[in-house]
């Protein structure tokens, strides 16, 4: 397989899609760009993935989308060996629970070949993970697992929020010579936006956090699936006269925490928002880093809201422990209490 | 048999395929002496053990349908496979099954609501498994194949003489866990039996691409005994199952019971399986409904009467109207609930944090 | 097989022995005490494990200890379906970079399996981990990956630093009706210290942290490998006149706030060190929390002291990335500035 | 054979076990006949090859002794097998070894240097994979054979004709990703061959402790070639591997070759072997060494004499040499290049703390 040329870049690529349709779309851009963009994962040829992410790819690229044996670790373990060939697989996990077979071909290896081979070795491996809670799902289908690739070394990690970066960033992210995990909130596929699908690769989309909302009073930390509801927050806190800024971080590591600590040190109060336990979480790093930058500028302490330190609970249940306005709303008003 | 199906029929395979009825309710006397003494009582048995186990599946379908589940596994094809493995155990032979053993559970006296808390999202595990003997289902493909080593494990260790029987599928074969289970079992000889489902897909995955060759092979190369069967014939099955856990239990290798069977529906009520497969394959597998064979059987023996199979038919009825009234009176999951039940002995940790969200929720009342 | 009743505690049972051979003890004592305690293991039988631990227990104990197949998942997994026949297993994983394809069954069974059965089960599982680096040791023998575990809800995660500890603590993560990650620092298995080999179980010792040197100036927070460092950095603050105290966190999960947000807001300076990458690590939550509780009282950022963001080593590397007494006092420097 | 021993040597196993060369140094010519063209050549090759890979090992083991490398794992008694397997292969086939494969590395042209590196604590892997076609050394077990897969299947998808060759051990076999790999490779009819040196042990854990049946029937189970050798004889391995992976370039089925040899050192130099294994068991093996009974063939033959063995000896002697002199002066490694290596893209945050690191160290200057 040879590698053709970028194709050229229209001038109207903009339409209405959802979030789930813009990764299609970046999926089968990337793989007409580039031959050597392979997919791996269980049930994304005939049936187009459970959430139809791969939808349509198999009928264009044929073998190049592989319906894999039902093995995670086989999944990234074959993906690291077609990476060593030259090939850039895009693997996708089903669920985020079950990915966790396939932690040490992740952890010892994807992650760390290149150092162990002295900067020889390229991985510019994909995995696609559908995250978080919200659609009522059965056990092991509503993780947040970030917390663990985030702290591991040799990894980038990002989650988008919102169409035109799932876009963006999952293009970037393929382009990157670097391994990433990349998270894709799953409650959010419907979501529907505007969306540039001509917009050349960018690699900074993965790794720069972007202010979504300016504000005076506070910041609002999030992420992913939690982006919306930080959205939602600043709405209902301007009605109460209180001005939020949202910060989007896109890139969960390395943090962008230029962007992260100039927003800090503007508002002086902080709430980080996601869905995973709190406990040793991305939000514990957060709070670390605009402690260690913005120690002076700090008029409260950094609040986190995220999941309780238990086990995802069952569906009916599951609106108590998702970070939603209520309790995003009442951590604003602890920072912001005098 | 395109290379893109799920497997053919039991009729179109080998001979090293057990099967003691054929899908005219025909019974192979011949295959059947020795290995099994078949009257009437048990197939009877077998019989309403299927029949309840159908209608109880086509109820879950219609109240998850309703919006009274948030998810269905369906059994339906598969009770054969459940029914004529789980009545060749003892009570106390300890069961590890996987998420679709819905027709086993209920043999083993498990309640529509214990089975359907789940999927309703009331909870991820809701009968006792010390009670039943049948622990909660995995949905994590191919964990409780080592459990249930490791339980067979301390089952020897006890001196007992309990058997362990673990059910999973075709595509969970390929897990890892699946292989070092069957291995460790093999090196440990603990009285275990695997028993695998496979009923042609994973998903959207036909058997095809899981494996090269049948699984039943694969564990003869791990060293265990292992057996083929239709895993339509519900006498086939109960035969195999039972010589295998007999002998297990008298201290015989550890085994594997690769049944060939179908899953009629789709994955899940999620799930469109006209995406990936063929009617015409769903139409071969009717012709081979593993519950229509043995009403001929019992029929043509007059083992039972129409008087019989009216009382089944209600007896259905009354365990779908059950199911259904004792669906909707499931009690709301609490977080408090799962605060409590993350570890034996709360941490002050969690207390606070229990304490908490408590606090914050009453704030709202 | 019944268990029979404690051994009683005799008088003289303090001997003078190292943190290695004080874990041997502890796990004696405990098979003796209970005959459902089993070990589970590769090379533990014969050969009593790479380092010795478990040496002499299988001529005691017979097929109470057992070389299993090599395969961590396999290890994890039966000490699950052990446990759930009513077994005590007590798990050593050879190395911690060896953990890694027991994850699944660790985070997804192990940790959630009580809250997934509404607390009907109980899963009595230690998992005994050597941690760490500092014994010049090939990759993947020298990772901290207890961020990991104690971000994953239904585990309690510790790590013992001294001999006493070592013995009172595996004994109290044996005696633990729920599952324990127990952390062993490799490089302090010769270290020798005076230790009560009678001492009843006492759960408190997996739940506590303890102060082992008191202080006016700032808080050095360290588990495992790093408490020796934390007391050598005390020292030689000692010299220079300043007073550290030095708080050793023994629970990872959950972390003893009391005490540490006790010893911080009287500081109100506080260094943690732990080998492990700071990025996401140990040390945010305890920035983190102790920010969270003790804002008004903090005079400087909590610093943080780890591993960098990088892949462990090569061993002739090593000195360079492990938090060292002139990190550490840099750091104490750093937080003491005026 | 006890249960706690590790396998016994070749002479006393089953028939199925390929043997050209016995102990004695006769040639089976039968057995040979279509198999292999025995020329003085090829054996003196793979002689000096095995003699070489000994000297070198033993000169590693005495660095480790003297301080110079921290730790060493031994491949004494191994060569044939893996001099004979790497030879089979062409010289752009990748292989993706396990940890203990110096002897296979050293034919390749990877230096005493590379291969030193590691153990000395100046690097994880060393040389270049692309330049060998030799991928650095795995140490978690088994990892590599799920690596050496997708890399066959990129060779299928690029349509190229070369085979990839992994390495494992026994004790490897038993962990899920080895089952994985070789479903995975059956499935796909990737061009990939599996090599296991089944040494007898996993450090202290005996062959019999890991499996119940051997390999090669495990690997039958699932749908690959597989064939069982005697490990110590170099020409079987040869041979075998030859065929096999001549077969699979050709389009044949993915392959396991089982070698039979004995690890006839410690697991490393940190092992202590008397602690768990018998010398009895180590004195059977070594009236079966691999090197030995090349000798006496090439003697018997007349294929060499004694100035060719007296220049092989002063070949291996001038490599201890010179493998002394360069482990003396590897570089240090340097915390920087850790930093640099970790990404191809350096992030800012990454630059950052290296900055901050290297200003830190500066600051003791
Ligand atoms: C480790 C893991 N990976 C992926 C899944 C998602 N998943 C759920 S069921 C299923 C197919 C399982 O097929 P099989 O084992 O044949 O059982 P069946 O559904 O046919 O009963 C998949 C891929 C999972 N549950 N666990
Ligand atoms: C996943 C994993 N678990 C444990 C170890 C520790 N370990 C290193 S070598 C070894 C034995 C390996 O035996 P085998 O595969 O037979 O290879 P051999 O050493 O005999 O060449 C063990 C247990 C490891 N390296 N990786
Ligand atoms: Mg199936
Ligand atoms: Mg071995």
């Amino acid at each position: 397989m040879t590698t053709t040329a970028t194709t050229a870049t229209t001038a109207s690529t903009a339409t209405t899609t959802t979030l789930g349709r813009a990764l299609n779309e970046g999926l089968r851009q990337a793989m007409r760009d580039d031959e050597r963009v392979v997919l791996l994962g269980e049930d994304i040829a005939s049936l187009g993935g459970v959430f139809r992410v791969t939808d349509g790819l198999a009928a264009e690229f044929g073998d190049r989308v592989v319906d894999t044996p039902l093995a995670e670790s086989g999944i990234v373990g074959t993906a690291i060996g077609l990476a060593l060939r030259g090939y850039r697989p895009v693997c996708e996990i089903q669920f985020d629970g079950f990915v966790y077979p396939a932690f040490d071909q992740i952890v010892s290896q994807l992650a760390k070949l290149r150092a162990r081979s002295r900067g020889l070795l390229r991985l510019p491996v994909t995995i696609r993970i559908p995250v978080g809670g919200g659609i009522g799902a059965v056990e092991h289908h509503s993780e947040s697992n970030e917390a663990y690739f985030c702290h591991t070394a040799g990894l980038r990690v990002v989650a988008c929020g919102h169409p035109q970066d799932a876009y963006d960033m999952l293009r970037a992210a393929i382009a990157c010579d670097d391994p990433v995990i990349f998270y894709e909130p799953k409650r959010r596929y419907w979501d529907r936006a505007e969306v540039d699908l001509g917009r050349p690769v960018d690699g900074d989309t993965l790794g720069r956090a972007r202010i979504l909302r300016e504000g005076a009073d506070a910041t609002v930390v999030a992420y992913g699936p939690a982006v919306a509801v930080a959205l939602g927050v600043a709405e209902v806190a301007a009605t109460e006269g209180r001005s939020l800024e949202v910060l989007d971080l896109r890139s969960l590591s390395p943090l962008d925490t230029t962007e992260l600590c100039r927003s800090a040190s503007k508002t002086g109060r902080v709430v980080v928002v996601h869905e995973a336990p709190v406990n040793v979480g991305l939000g514990a790093e957060i709070a670390a880093t605009v402690m260690e930058h913005c120690f002076y500028d700090l008029e409260a302490p950094v609040e986190r809201v995220g999941g309780y330190n238990i086990p995802y609970p069952p569906a009916r249940a599951e609106g108590d422990y998702l970070p939603d306005l209520d309790r995003v709303l009442d951590a604003v008003d602890r920072v912001c209490a005098p | 048999m395109s290379p893109d199906s799920g497997a053919a029929p039991a009729a179109a395979r080998a001979d090293d395929v057990l099967r003691l009825v054929d899908p005219a309710g025909t019974l192979n006397e011949r295959a059947a002496e020795g290995m099994l003494d078949v009257t009437g009582e048990l197939v009877r048995g077998l019989y309403r053990d299927m029949v309840l186990g159908r209608r109880f599946d086509q109820e879950a379908y219609s109240l998850q349908r309703q919006g009274e589940l948030g998810l269905w596994l369906m059994s339906l094809g598969q009770e054969a496979a459940q029914a004529g493995s789980i009545r060749a155990l003892r009570a106390d032979d300890r069961v590890f099954p996987s998420y679709r053993e819905h027709v086993a559970a209920l043999c083993r006296g498990i309640s529509p609501t214990e089975l359907l808390s789940q999927w309703r999202g009331a909870s991820h595990g809701s009968w006792d498994p010390e009670r039943y003997h049948f622990h909660i289902y995995s949905l994590v493909l191919a964990t409780q194949t080592l459990h249930a080593v490791g339980y067979a494990m301390g089952v020897r260790y006890d001196a007992a003489d309990s058997v362990v029987l673990t059910y999973f599928g075709d595509g969970a074969s390929s897990q890892g866990d699946a292989s070092e289970a069957l291995n460790w079992a093999a090196v440990t000889s603990a009285p275990i039996v695997f028993f695998c489902q496979n009923n042609g897909w994973a998903i959207s995955t036909p058997a095809s691409k899981q494996y090269a060759r049948p699984l039943s092979e694969r564990a003869k190369g791990f060293g265990l005994d292992a057996v083929s069967v239709d895993g339509n014939d519900v006498l086939a099955v109960y035969a195999a199952t039972r010589a295998m856990v007999e002998r297990v239990r008298t201290g015989g290798a550890p085994g594997l019971i690769e049944a060939h069977t179908y899953r009629m529906s789709g994955h899940s009520t999620s799930d469109d399986p006209k995406r990936y497969r063929d009617h015409a394959e769903l139409a071969r597998w009717e012709a081979h409904d593993p519950v229509e064979r043995v009403r001929l059987l019992l029929t043509a023996r007059g083992w039972a009467d129409e008087d019989y199979f009216a009382t089944v038919a209600s007896d259905a009825e009354e365990l779908a109207a059950r199911t259904r009234g004792e669906c909707r009176a499931l009690p709301e999951p609490s977080l408090s609930d799962t605060f409590r039940n993350t570890l034996c002995q709360e941490t002050e940790a969690l207390r606070r944090e229990r304490e908490g969200f408590e606090m914050f929720k009453e704030s709202f009342l």
